[in-house]
């Protein structure tokens, strides 16, 4: 009964930010901000981000920040329909295309990142404009799906891919060899090295992986109805957007698994942007805000422990005053 | 280690030499561009006296020139269009084009021009030229800049003989003409999703039109401005889901994401939708009466900087007018479902707007009796009717 | 027993040492050369493909009008990245630094000198910023600087769109005393040459060099960290400021797309440089430069080449891919981040 | 050919980069052999015990496992092999559970198509602890919440989870208190009753004697002799070890603890949570003022909170000859004052640096001209100035620290602060982990500062070297100070025991 207890209190924990919004915002619009059309909007809206935060957390856990994730998934996005459209397969020639071209791009990624120890970091601004780059020679026009291809971002099959990829993503990080692994390099990469874990494949699979979802990510990204290529960098705004929610995720749910605290992250972010449209601020408000609330998260995590090692310290203090 | 990190290495340079092949050989020759569909489309409209090989004959006789062509970027859906037009005169006329992308940034816009001329260009056409600064580092070479660039910097690039002048459509007006077909629809509680202010001009006069026409109607309200980079079918959504009561949606640039999302988020019926541009995707919306506004053919901007150059480069005729230095062209607007056919069929299909006979008599060194005014008038008249005509003919 | 006389001196053993230590150095030296190596393969590659082009005399000064943003940003930078710190606020910083002194010259009730200055304030205090929320909010420098860039980028949104929706120009003969080569030149030469000194023959540049071998020993033998680690963002905000400077007068105006992108070019010149992402004292000012001067040339280059707009950047990214792959010190093995 | 052994090697050679770890080496271990493996740092013992383990790949020469020939590709195939390693470093990962790391890399065995069934794993992990003797541990314990001598009991269980033929020991009881020496005493009984083979790689000579039925001894990557029972004495370990005599005696001839009577370091009630609280002394001028006691009495912080490193909660640390108070690092090193820390890799010396740039780090300050240049020509002199005073052995000042050996190492820690001419100098086991050579340079070094009028806090776990050269020793016991003598009363380790246990 008590593990079960501990883990009501964590979950609790991880929804205080949504709640806090919805009373917040619920209070500015005096109500007519609770009703499920909002929640719904922003719940779908949410989808998409969701799944490529969750690929980026399987990398971040490493220790490896991914920019390319934006660019390949534009790539799986243009590529894959428009393959699709061509073989004319319909929806599952669409999931098999974008699949095949995520899983490829991010397999290229491990590749190189193993062959060439470089950090992840640099090595994806480079690919970011090579994967930017490589749609446009095949589909300059980028790619437009016919209404009856798009039904995957219609409300039913959109939460249904969702939860797939939430339960998908527990399930790796918790119960199978290859997740156990993932956390333990990623807590200490040296000592992993000296317990005889192999350090390329596990790193190798988990680009496979984020690729995974990257594609599914592509796969909802087009199911919207059309994406255009981007210039140079253009991929940037479509990975940053939920960025925020990420690392909302990531500290809020510090002892739930991410799986849980990242769609709440990403949806609490949908939730503050549709709210702030509402009370009529414009988008530039919206990413100051955004950008506000990134930061003080951060310090927020960074010092959780200080007020009661300052509490701690000046008991102590007092104590040894007393004793001296 | 070693043998694996020689083959990624050699991998990744053939790949790279693929690319330049392809590159250069494209830079080339842009006579037979391998990416598009290449099969020579016979020109459908029967021509009076003159066969299309008899056009092409006279248009190959004129001398050769390089223009560089320089737009925001070419993956947007005007971008995508206007490309498309291009190449098509690339076809006809013995003139070669380079494709520069400036993403709308000053400092692209002036290393671009800069290493245009450096590269001995003959003309630039497009540029979105923001500044004076840009104008000014084109040198000596002749430019024609779109959209337009305001009264006071042409004031200061008065002295600029290289700056031949700008051609664009009137934004404001249609942004206006959007709120009024709007107001005349019965909306009376609109929202805007509109690109963030200052990337590009033309887009932010659409939205200035729109926004001063609600303005004056005190009985029109705004119910929210989204400013983003391109996620407009997501403020469409966010609208749709936090103003029930709204009736009416204006998005400065038309794309399939919008058209799906007003089917998506069921406003079909009880919200109308006005853009500015062209989607493949509103034909239904029209049918079913959702969409009131929208305009097309906006690839015929780019073909009348063309023409403008190409006559100055020809034989030194002015076509743009010496003072104002600016062609206003018509919008065309799209008002029915025959309209947004006959658009697709002779705006975005393989023919542009102006064919390639049509385009040799705007150009003064083919046709002399061709003159500044016919210019105008052609660029006045530019609606849907007077192209079907054209073609019908 | 089973261990046999075998002793470190005996001749062969010595000519084995020696011929170890020579690979070693060898080694050290060809690390160092490769991106001096890439450098002159993409000159060499571009003047090949360009007919001759690329250093014609016009282009030329093109070149150093569009690296002289790069450069000068790259030399600031390299205090900052010895230190093993990062910066993405610098694009924001340096469109914000551009509003502030167009709107002071153009209420002109200020001379163009404190206008200057102050505008150069903007990205000093933006950096100082992302230092003090890793120093003292402990917030990880790549996220916080991602955090503050968002804000700056609202900001700079804001501020554009509600005066003269998004753009606002100076006149551009008023200002040829400042956006000319001659000028250029010697800014840049006086900001290398100042950065060179205090990067070598300086604490500034010495320390944060130690900063960023071992931040820990660093502390622990007199060095005041917080100190030399701001000391590193306020030279980066300044040439960031100076940038900012040449890049309003050579566009004659400023808009919300002003300086946008740079961060992201900085990355790229830092690594294409060979200069060590986590600082330490292999950080030397030259590679900064010479990243600076590769990116540049490489896109001028690649637009002379009248390529089709939509492979250039597909070439960029490979070339980088590859110079990177090719000069990235390996030494961190498995364990790179 | 080599059946009746259990591990042979023949000509091993190892080498990183220019420094050559292993030169041609020839071991035989026989079923029921306790080897011991000993030599000063960077004589190759871990190299080669990493190398039977499958940690690292040997450059060339071959090595046999029961007659055939033995190639691990890492170490969980070493494991299955039957040759498991007890690191010398923290093995264990504090993030995941414990039976999580005892079958770290062999996890597979537990998953049915690659899901976990992690009621077989904790039961399993349990049988091995309680098999080792540590029942108390739990398998699905936290490894974070164990402390330093349980993970490393941790790390002993994963060694056994594949009862292994050989069992290698690198440098683990060091670190252990009573209750994992006990353990590791029965388990290399039990490997000698059961006909298998144990390596154990020690710095106590005294422990490998009682343990060890063969010791091995290594200098500088080559085998100088091997001793049986018999033969073994732990003047004879210490003279291979050295490779030279050593003439008379380690630490200080002299008997009288007289010094100076100028305060030049005076600390008043000072605290710091958790580690000690009200602890007040005074350093003479000419004065060595030792630390002696357990690594976890307290001592060593102490040595930080005098340098500024901790901040005090209570009471401060001032130099009356400055009149200064000391609040942190850069304060203390400006008012002429050193530290030498204990984990000398990562808080003394950056290893990426150079000899040069790692001795001038606190002497830019005293360097630096008008505009705050610093003359190349000055720092020339001061570098050499102090390789040449030490002796440290290097190519050029240009060198990497990371290429040199500990020895040398630690003299770049040393000079960093000569250069600096300090008069208060804090070390905290400053002679730990090096050869017997440099040591002795190093108690040289002391004597002299002591006769220049320095002021030194010796902080040390070894006691004969705390009891050899100090003045006055105050022992700490669980954040107090619990006796102070002085080095004319000449207590033996005996004498002092009680006061740190």
């Amino acid at each position: 009964m008590k593990k079960g207890m501990v883990y009501i209190k964590n979950l609790m924990e991880v929804l205080i930010l949504p709640i806090a919004l919805l009373a917040v915002f619920a209070v500015a619009t005096n109500g007519a901000f609770i009703n499920s059309r909002i929640l719904m909007t922003a719940l779908r809206q949410s989808v998409m981000g969701t799944i490529v935060c969750l690929g980026l957390t399987l990398n971040l856990n490493m220790g490896m920040m991914n920019f390319a994730g934006g660019a390949s998934m534009i790539c799986g996005a243009v590529i894959g329909g428009n393959l699709a459209m061509a073989t004319g397969s319909g929806v599952p020639g669409l999931i098999f295309f974008c699949l095949i071209i995520g899983v490829g791009l991010m397999t290229i990624q491990g590749g190189l990142y193993n062959a060439f120890r470089v950090p992840c970091v640099v090595l994806s601004l480079g690919l970011t404009m090579v994967y930017e780059a490589v749609p446009r020679i095949f589909y300059p026009e980028g790619c437009t799906l016919p209404i009856d291809m798009t039904k995957l971002a219609l409300s039913p099959y959109c939460f249904i891919i969702m939860i797939v990829m939430c339960v998908a993503f527990y399930i790796i990080t918790e119960y199978t060899v290859l997740g156990h692994n993932m956390k333990a390099i990623g807590e200490n990469p040296a000592i992993a090295m000296g317990a005889g874990l192999n350090i390329d494949k596990v790193k190798l699979m988990s680009f496979i992986l984020t690729g995974v979802f990257f594609s599914i990510g592509a796969l909802m990204y087009v199911s919207k109805g059309s994406v255009d290529n981007v210039a140079a960098m253009g991929s940037m705004p479509v990975q940053m957007e939920s960025f925020t929610g990420m690392f909302l995720g990531k500290f809020l749910g510090k002892n739930v698994n991410k799986a849980i605290s990242v769609p709440v992250g990403v949806f609490s972010m949908k939730l503050l942007a549709s709210g702030l449209t509402i009370v009529g601020l414009n988008s530039n408000m919206q990413t100051i805000i955004q950008g506000t609330i990134l930061l003080v998260l951060l310090s927020y995590a960074a010092n959780t422990g200080l007020i009661d090692k300052i509490k701690a310290d000046r008991e102590f203090a007092k104590m040894a005053r007393a004793r001296a | 280690m070693k043998k694996q990190l020689k083959k990624w290495t050699a991998l990744l340079l053939c790949v790279a030499m693929v690319f330049v092949m392809a590159g250069c050989g494209n830079a080339g020759d842009g006579k037979d561009d391998g990416k598009k569909d290449g099969q020579k489309q016979e020109d459908e409209t029967k021509l009076t006296d003159t066969t299309a090989a008899d056009v092409d004959e006279t248009l190959a006789k004129a001398p050769h020139f390089n223009i560089t062509v320089m737009l925001g970027s070419f993956t947007d859906s005007q971008g995508v269009e206007t490309k498309k037009a291009l190449e098509y005169i690339e076809e006809h006329f013995n003139v070669t084009f380079n494709y520069v992308e400036t993403s709308n940034t000053t400092e692209n816009t002036i290393a671009a021009i800069e290493t245009a001329v450096a590269s001995d260009t003959d003309g630039i056409i497009g540029a979105c030229v923001k500044t004076a600064a840009c104008v000014q580092a084109a040198g000596d070479v002749p430019m024609v800049n779109q959209p337009d660039i305001g009264e006071a910097m042409t004031k200061e690039l008065a002295g600029k003989e290289n700056y031949l002048g700008s051609v664009c459509e009137d934004d404001y007006a249609q942004g206006y003409a959007a709120g009024k077909a709007l107001y005349e629809a019965g909306c009376r509680k609109v929202c805007i999703a509109r690109m963030t202010v200052g990337i590009s001009e033309s887009i932010d006069n659409r939205g200035l039109g729109f926004l001063d026409f609600v303005a004056e109607h005190d009985d029109m309200e705004l119910l929210a401005d989204n400013q983003s980079r391109g996620q407009y079918a997501d403020a469409v959504a966010t609208f749709a889901s936090a103003f029930p009561e709204m009736d009416g949606i204006f998005c400065v640039i038309a794309n399939d994401g919008v058209s799906q999302a007003m089917v998506t988020e069921g406003l079909v019926g009880s919200v109308k939708l006005a853009t500015v541009g062209y989607a493949s995707s509103d034909k239904q919306l029209l049918e079913n009466g959702t969409l009131v506004y929208c305009t097309g053919g906006k690839a015929a901007i780019t073909m009348t900087c063309f023409l403008a150059l190409y006559n100055h480069l020809l034989d030194e005729s002015g076509m743009i007018d010496g003072e104002t230095k600016l062609i206003t062209r018509n919008s065309m607007e799209i008002k029915s479902v025959e309209d947004f056919e006959a658009m697709e069929k002779y705006v975005v299909g393989d023919v542009p707007p102006y064919n390639a006979e049509e385009m040799m008599n705007m150009v003064h060194y083919f046709n002399e009796e061709f003159t500044a005014g016919d210019f105008a008038e052609i660029c006045n008249n530019y609606t849907i009717d007077d192209l079907m005509s054209r073609r019908s003919k | 027993m089973d261990g046999k006389q075998v002793s470190r001196t005996s001749e062969e053993n010595v000519q084995i040492q020696k011929q170890l230590d020579k690979k070693a150095r060898q080694k050290e030296r060809i690390m160092n050369l490769i991106p001096y190596a890439g450098f002159v393969f993409v000159v060499v590659a571009l003047t090949i493909a360009t007919g001759g082009n690329l250093f014609s005399a016009n282009n030329l000064a093109n070149i150093l009008n569009q690296s002289f943003v790069m450069i000068i940003v790259a030399v600031g930078a390299s205090f900052v990245y010895a230190h093993g710190g990062m910066d993405f606020t610098v694009g924001a910083s340096m469109g914000l630094a551009e509003f502030v002194i167009v709107t002071m010259i153009l209420s002109d009730k200020v001379p163009l000198a404190a206008a200057l200055l102050t505008g150069v304030l903007v990205p000093v205090a933006s950096s100082v910023g992302v230092a003090c929320c890793a120093l003292y909010l402990k917030i990880p420098v790549f996220v916080g600087s991602l955090g503050l860039r968002m804000v700056l980028m609202g900001v700079l949104n804001m501020v554009m769109t509600n005066s003269a929706n998004g753009q606002l120009n100076i006149s551009y003969n008023d200002y040829r005393f400042i956006d000319n080569v001659a000028v250029k030149l010697l800014v840049l030469v006086a900001v290398i040459v100042a950065g060179y000194y205090l990067f070598e023959y300086t604490g500034i540049g010495k320390k944060a060099k130690i900063i960023g071998g071992n931040r820990t020993v660093a502390r622990e033998s007199g060095v005041n960290v917080s100190k030399y680690v701001i000391w590193g963002y306020v030279f980066l905000g300044v040439c960031v400021g100076i940038a900012g400077i040449f890049s309003l007068f050579r566009a004659a105006g400023v808009s919300n797309t002003s300086g946008s992108g740079t961060e992201f070019n900085l990355m790229t010149c830092i690594a294409l440089g060979g200069f060590p992402l986590k600082g330490g004292q292999r950080s030397r000012i030259i590679n900064a430069i010479l990243g600076a001067m590769t990116v540049c040339i490489l896109s001028n280059g690649l637009l002379l080449c009248n390529l089709d707009a939509n492979i250039i950047n597909g070439i960029k990214g490979l070339l980088f891919i590859v110079i990177v792959g090719l000069s990235y010190d390996r030494s961190s093995g498995k364990l790179v981040s | 050919m080599y059946e009746e052994n259990l591990i042979t090697a023949r000509k091993i050679c190892k080498s990183f980069g220019p420094t050559r770890a292993l030169i041609d080496v020839d071991i035989d271990i026989r079923r029921g052999e306790i080897r011991g493996l000993i030599g000063e740092n960077g004589s190759g013992k871990s190299t080669f015990s990493s190398l039977a383990a499958g940690l690292q790949k040997a450059d060339s020469g071959e090595m046999y496992l029961k007659g055939e020939p033995y190639d691990p590709k890492d170490m969980v195939d070493a494991q299955r092999h039957g040759i498991s390693m007890i690191v010398q470093e923290m093995g264990a990962i504090p993030g995941i559970t414990v039976a999580s790391n005892i079958f770290a890399g062999r996890l597979g065995e537990f998953s049915r198509f690659g899901i976990l069934n992690w009621k077989k794993i904790n039961k399993a992990a349990d049988d091995v602890l309680a098999d080792i003797g540590a029942p108390d541990i739990k398998g699905d314990m936290m490894t974070a919440t164990l402390n330093f001598e349980d993970r490393k009991i941790v790390e002993i269980a994963r060694a056994m989870s594949t009862n292994p033929d050989v069992l290698i020991i690198d440098e683990t009881t060091t670190a252990l208190a009573q209750k994992g020496r006990t353990i590791i005493y029965n388990l290399i009984r039990r490997m000698h009753e059961e006909d298998k083979a144990v390596f154990f790689i020690s710095h106590d000579l005294d422990e490998l004697m009682e343990v060890c039925n063969t010791i091995t001894v290594l200098r500088d990557g080559v085998i100088i002799d091997t001793l049986d029972q018999d033969e073994m004495s732990v003047e004879l370990m210490r003279k291979l070890m050295v490779g030279r005599e050593i003439n008379g005696e380690y630490y200080r001839a002299d008997k009288d603890g007289t010094h100076g009577d100028e305060v030049l370091l005076k600390a008043d009630r000072i605290s710091v949570r958790p580690w000690f609280e009200n602890i007040s002394l005074e350093v003479h001028a000419g004065e060595i003022l030792g630390f002696g006691g357990l690594s976890n009495s307290g001592m060593h912080e102490v040595g930080r909170a005098l340098f500024g490193i901790d901040k005090v909660l209570t009471g401060s640390v001032t130099l009356p000859r400055k009149g200064k108070e000391i609040t942190s690092p850069q304060a203390a090193v400006k008012n002429g004052m050193a530290y030498i820390p204990k984990d000398r890799d990562n808080e003394s010396i950056v290893l990426t640096g150079s000899i040069a740039n790692n001795i001038l780090v606190p002497v830019w300050d005293k360097l630096e001209k008008a505009a705050g240049f610093i003359r190349p020509d000055e720092e020339r002199k001061v570098v050499q100035e102090q390789i040449g005073k030490l002796g440290i052995k290097c190519r050029n000042g240009k060198q990497l620290v990371k290429e040199l050996s500990g020895g040398n190492k630690q003299k770049v820690a040393f000079s960093k602060w000569l250069g600096n001419d300090c008069d208060v100098f804090i070390m905290d086991c400053p002679t730990r982990g090096i050869d017997i050579g440099v040591k002795v340079d190093m108690y040289r070094l002391m004597e002299q500062l002591k006769k220049e009028g320095k002021a030194i806090i010796l902080i040390s776990e070894e006691l004969p070297e705390l009891l050899g050269m100090s003045d006055r020793v105050l022992l700490f016991k669980d954040g107090v100070i619990s006796k102070e003598f002085g080095r004319e009363e000449q207590l033996g380790e005996h004498d002092v025991i009680e006061y740190i246990i």
